[in-house]
């Protein structure tokens, strides 16, 4: 079992959701995060006060997925979420010991 | 914690003392009243024209709260939200205590009374005790004729109750105004304390050589200096409120410091939606402070009326215009500063200028005051975080010049129309008492809020610990939170 | 769903039907006006007075909302911040559509016109139907010497229009009062049948009591009991209001029960700024309240404003020292409780008081309200979501009774001073009757309150499912969310 | 950037310009006063029509903002809220300053003046010059036998500088509903430019040919086809401020095409609290647009102030009535948009319809728009943002023609009291010009504004660029956030 | 090491907290997250536009144990998160390579 | 490749902003968390009714970076984010399988 974690846009999340249920994820986890990287931030003015925001709003998704099931997710993300401006976001890969749900105990692949 | 036991210890003492002293004192007046003869005239109560300054007197309420309270909390940090609010509405229930008990006699008491009129020398510098918990304001059951009738003690067309009602609303935003300066940062406990203080002793002195036949009245024979001695002219508080907040706000700011990490951490206006319903409630509210300083409902209201409304129109395109030329874009916060900018500089000429100056003068501010902020504060680097000083302090100042140049006959109360001529346009000399004036309540605020402060720092302390400042004053000073939205 | 259905099917019959035939029946007043005799006086309208009173109408309004929808939203969890706000809007609807259908009949129908002035028998307990769908209340055109003209109902200076437009106000605002008490629970189907029922039965038949020579009214021949019979003096609505309403709401959250996971889930307030503008929103608002109910804008009026102010004021700094001497800190949320308590505590006593009493009065509510919100509802441990018992039911008794010590002949209306002594202060009986007034007050409230509560438990169910309450009221009853802020 | 500095510019030089031309005219009318004779009536105040046409046009500010910016601004995604409010604030000083230099000259100037009060020829188009820069407006010094006497031009009862006010805010608050259709994607260089054109050529004309005599104006001499040369009525502004602004909004929506992603993003209201606190704000602040329309305190106010109300409540019921039969729940939005819808669809009608069928009224509008709203809008796909169209455009029209079925001569002015039948139900013929009244008005707005809009789009651009629509317009118009709640 | 992620409803987190730090767990960390899953999302409806919301609203918590404190920590979340409804969420855990307290520098299990 | 993840005061956030950039770290997401520690939360009171706010809000970073870095990085932040008082937080690494970055579809250390 995996842990995908995808960094988007906000205005992809629609796309990258659909694109995964059609492909059969069942379930997913988002949360929203600022990121800081290539794609600059903006420069805001309050009576000539300067403020860089260099932190721009992104989407965090968190999937788990079965160890077979990680290249596919990476790849339908990635046609989803892909514009091809600085700061489409990074997709990230962890190892998961073990998944359980809550409801049922179920463990392993079965909890997802 | 038992200095905070002190603080309040004090605070509620006094409450209490005063409370009950006051409920003596009702007793005593009730059998007195009938005794003593009674000086006020009585001219019936014109109901359009109270109406009109009890509905002004709402608005200024309003301009404190919800106005001023949303346009100030929206500047600072989320976590200092209710710390801004909070010294609005309890200074709405602060000031208006102190006003009742003492604070309107020390502004307006003496002169109305005296010998025909002539008022008193005494009262060349501050009011006296005849209003002193509220005796000789509220109403008196006489015998008119045989049978018992209420007698309103007036002030003009309206019972003196609603004049004090309606100037009561002044005591309370100046105070309030000042908070722009030390938002953030100031201790609680001792803002309560200055503001009791700065009221009494700056505000009411002030408002009564304005106001009240002191020494900057116009047409006061109290009117210090020879040559100026048609005084000055404040239709709704240039000087009363405007430069004594503005200037006693730079000295706040200068006196108490800068905000931890300011200039190095960002500080962003947490809630700019806030900041511009109280802008614009500021406006609406306006209407009251200025044209209800006409006193009336006739067409001296509809003057400042007209004046109030251009002023804030132009204000609001000319600060922005300014950004859009130097920036490239028109910010929301500028279109809001402009017009509390153009407000604040037509306060003083709302009742003395033809709308088209009006418009010319809230440009005027729009521009000056978007300098005073965007260039000369970085340039000095003090950090009066919501610009109390240069919005109030820099758009009064340049109000109250300005009344000297565009002030005209043509528009004014019969009084000051049947006078000299006025402003430079018409070719009258009141440039020169209007700078002196303004120079003269500088100096005054200054002076005394400087003190003030030394001896509040020296005892009390201003600012909160550190630890609080970073905590943010929500819960350091008051132990809650502005919003909870998960 | 089928319940759902069934339930709007009864509401929607009813607006269709009452609307239709209220269509018709103007159609029929059309050609009958012309014809009957109308007994309305026809003093010319004081513009003055009406001016005033229409504003006042207005900033009544105000208070339900955004005043009082802002105050009471605030306190709760954000799933329910647009259950509380939609409950203040519908009932704007609700209450007004049944206050100009027969509310204001009920209410205020009957003595008026009767013969020379003496109230008839009938009208000591209800007010008749000569006001239903606004007949003679509405303008009518009538042949004055040959010429076509429009004649105006009047009550006394001003037209009956605006007199139904401002009492409309009242009803409005005292049903929402109640919600605090069942707020983040109720039924927004059961609330709504609730509302109709108790501004019927409750509320129509007190006002009448009280503000119409019924059994409760000042000077009325049908003041109950012999050795009351002068009545009991409310200027402002403490009893038909904040009693009425208050008593209700405890009963609501006794029979009700508390809200799931009450006393274990932490439900702070979820947006305290909310509840800091809606709280200043209600003072000025409670102007119109209080100064309006002089019904002119004369010095009566400024009086009433006078006291509301300086008892408002008072409650914004008790309340907030009490937490301060327990706590070491003072809250917004206490300044704001405050305020509150101080301004239901002067409602009935406002046009009776002279300034300081009322200063001492608002003083008094701020300390005795947080002790019954602070200190009594932990100990018994009802869950009475925003106090709408502890602050109106508690501040409204508590104010019932001090104007029994405190009214005096020295600021009235001519009627009430040319009477005997008020207060015990002057030397007054007045406690006796305004103890009893207060006390039926509660038992009517109460007794029919139970009964309606439990038969609408019965039978519509007066709470939302626990999944429901749970997920919060915005999204099961309205199915919306009140803040998207990503 | 250079575009932006084009834009900047021309504004700029704009207010420079004429402030400066302003300045030099005062100065030239302090003199030209004295010397020209005045024509101007001279009946003293009536000091309670001021007060009330003062507050009302303070209500009528308080509409604009705060009422339609958190209206509106809540409607709308986050990202955009800045941009929504800063239309209505700005529009606040823009078209206060245009209506002081020509609008309200263009608006009302002429036909008052005319020999013996007979319009002239001229002024069935348009306004004349006389009032351009406040001339004949603002008061004047004169010799009134021997001593100087201030002049104030007058309309009717009041200083024709209240009046000039009052109508001021109608032309603010009218370009600032059209926003709602293109809220969201509109480039703020180029609504400033259409709201000053839109504004001299649409609404100027408009309002003169309905309220100053002109060809709609009920009982002129100028009211087009001779079969109805009676004109038609309209109150308050239903085809002026209404069907105007709604018919432009229509048009601005075609022309300018739907919002990135429509139909497939979600684009759900970000605040519905803003909404329901700016839609009950606009509910108070429209008593004094259709109240204020009476133009005294009078009877005819408290008729207009009762209509608005029950209006207002029955909208506010039917349409959330009609969500709970077809969908199970009564929406926040629902009732907020009833009320709003009530409020348009009786605006034309206040002053001569009586209370019970103006809540039949209120009831219709809530149920016509909100089919026009939920139905009609998805039929035909255009992305009207904010039902600027659906509800002030459909409104609007109803409104116009139910004042042909139910205007009553028993509720109006004496001038059209004593005139013929006036609504269908009372038997007269009001119905056929109210019809042609509506369709002028919708055929000059429509073609007027698609005219304009092709223009501004061939030269500035009306939308923002996508990469901006994405981002939103509080960044990329204006650089700044809307909440900063981290 | 492991860090142990759990994903579970609002109104569970009280009884959540109480119950871990009742088995001694010394920290933790939570943060706002939305889901999607079997637990369907509702249904917004604003002037005719209907809104389908399916990201339910849920709160994650990050909790840095032991190795051997895994096992008990999974089953004191499952007892005090379940309601036995669709939507209680779903553990997961994951290994750590190390753990540092700012304050001391602490390395290791001492860290947490 | 690493995941180390920080969870530190907010008022430390420009400084260690700034510090990781210095030290050449090309990106970084952060997020708001709220955390439970030794460090103890505060007490609000709302009309007598008191609630203990025991969670405190804190930011949490998440840094992607090469093996190598990752001491650099732990260093580097401790300095910036360090008070001293108890509160300061903590420094997490995990163990990155794969990293992709969306716009080009660059995988490992190109990615970030
Ligand atoms: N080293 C990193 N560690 C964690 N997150 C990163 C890192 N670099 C980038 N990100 C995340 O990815 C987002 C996009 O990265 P950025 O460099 O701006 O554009 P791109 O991915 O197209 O090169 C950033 O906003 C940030 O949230
Ligand atoms: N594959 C997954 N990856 C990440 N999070 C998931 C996944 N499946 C479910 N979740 C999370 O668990 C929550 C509950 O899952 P759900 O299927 O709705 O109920 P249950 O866990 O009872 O089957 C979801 O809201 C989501 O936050
Ligand atoms: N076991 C843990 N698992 C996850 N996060 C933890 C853990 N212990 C502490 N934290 C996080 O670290 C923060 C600081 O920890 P705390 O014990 O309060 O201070 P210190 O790190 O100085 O000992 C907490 O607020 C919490 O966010």
């Amino acid at each position: 079992m995996k842990k995908v974690e995808a960094i988007i846009r906000h205005f992809k999340l629609e796309d990258v959701k659909l694109a995964l249920s059609s492909q059969g994820v069942q379930g997913m986890t988002i949360s929203e995060v600022r990121g800081f990287g290539r794609q600059k931030g903006h420069t805001e003015m309050y009576r000539g006060a300067e403020y860089t925001v260099d932190f721009v709003p992104k989407v965090k998704l968190e999937i788990i997925v079965r160890n077979e099931d990680v290249q596919k997710t990476i790849s339908t993300i990635m046609r989803a979420a892909q514009t091809g401006q600085i700061g489409d976001g990074k997709i990230f890969v962890l190892s998961l010991d073990e998944a359980v749900r809550i409801r049922t105990g179920e463990t392993g692949s079965d909890a997802v | 914690m038992i200095r905070v036991g002190r603080e309040w210890a004090v605070g509620c003492v006094a409450l209490v003392a005063m409370l009950a002293f006051s409920g003596r004192l009702n007793a005593y007046q009730e059998e007195s009243n009938v005794l003593t003869p009674t000086a006020s005239t009585t001219v019936p109560v014109d109901k359009g024209d109270n109406a009109w300054m009890l509905v002004s007197s709402a608005l200024v309420l309003m301009m404190t709260a919800p106005g001023l309270a949303l346009f100030y909390s929206g500047l600072v940090r989320k976590k200092n939200v209710l710390g801004v609010m909070m010294q609005c509405l309890f200074l709405m229930g602060l000031m208006t205590t102190i006003w009742g008990l003492y604070g309107y006699s020390l502004s307006f008491g003496g002169s109305p009374k005296d010998a025909e009129g002539k008022p008193s020398g005494d009262s060349a510098w501050i009011g006296n005790g005849e209003y002193f918990f509220m005796h000789n304001v509220e109403p008196k059951l006489v015998q008119k004729d045989g049978k018992p009738e209420l007698e309103y003690p007036m002030e003009g067309t309206i019972p003196r109750l609603t004049h004090m009602l309606f100037q009561g609303m002044f005591f309370i935003i100046t105070p309030g105004l000042i908070c722009g300066a030390f938002a953030e940062r100031m201790k609680f406990s001792t803002m309560v304390v200055f503001s009791i203080v700065w009221g009494t002793v700056v505000y009411c002195p002030l408002c009564h050589w304005v106001w009240d036949n002191g020494i900057l009245a116009y047409g006061s024979p109290h009117a210090v200096v020879a040559g100026l001695n048609t005084g000055a002219l404040d239709f709704a508080g240039g000087t009363v409120v405007h430069i004594s907040s503005g200037a006693s706000a730079l000295i706040c700011c200068l006196v108490m410091g800068k905000r931890l990490g300011y200039g190095h951490d960002p500080m962003p206006p947490h809630n700019m939606t806030y900041t511009l319903i109280g802008a614009t409630m500021l406006w609406v509210g306006w209407f009251g402070f200025n044209a209800g300083s006409a006193l009336n409902a006739g067409g001296l209201a509809s003057t400042a009326f007209t004046a109030t409304h251009f002023a804030a129109a132009a204000g609001t395109l000319s600060w922005p215009l300014m950004e859009w030329i130097t920036h490239g874009k028109p910010t929301v916060l500028g279109a809001c500063s402009g017009a509390v900018a153009g407000l604040v500089c037509i306060t003083p000429a709302s009742g003395f200028v033809q709308p088209m100056p009006a418009l010319l003068m809230g440009a005027i501010a729009g521009v000056v005051c978007y300098f005073s902020v965007n260039k000369m504060k970085p340039k000095f680097g003090y950090d009066d975080s919501l610009d109390a000083f240069g919005v109030h302090g820099v758009g009064g100042t340049l109000g109250a010049i300005l009344t000297g140049v565009f002030a005209t006959r043509q528009a004014a109360d019969a009084a000051v129309s049947s006078g000299a001529e006025l402003g430079l346009l018409e070719g009258g000399k009141l440039l020169v008492p209007q700078v002196f004036a303004a120079g003269l309540t500088w100096v005054y605020a200054v002076a005394v809020t400087f003190v003030l402060l030394k001896i509040l720092d020296a005892t009390m302390g201003l600012r909160v610990s550190q630890e609080d400042e970073v905590q943010g004053l929500d819960f350091s000073q008051h132990g809650e939170e502005g919003y909870i939205f998960i």
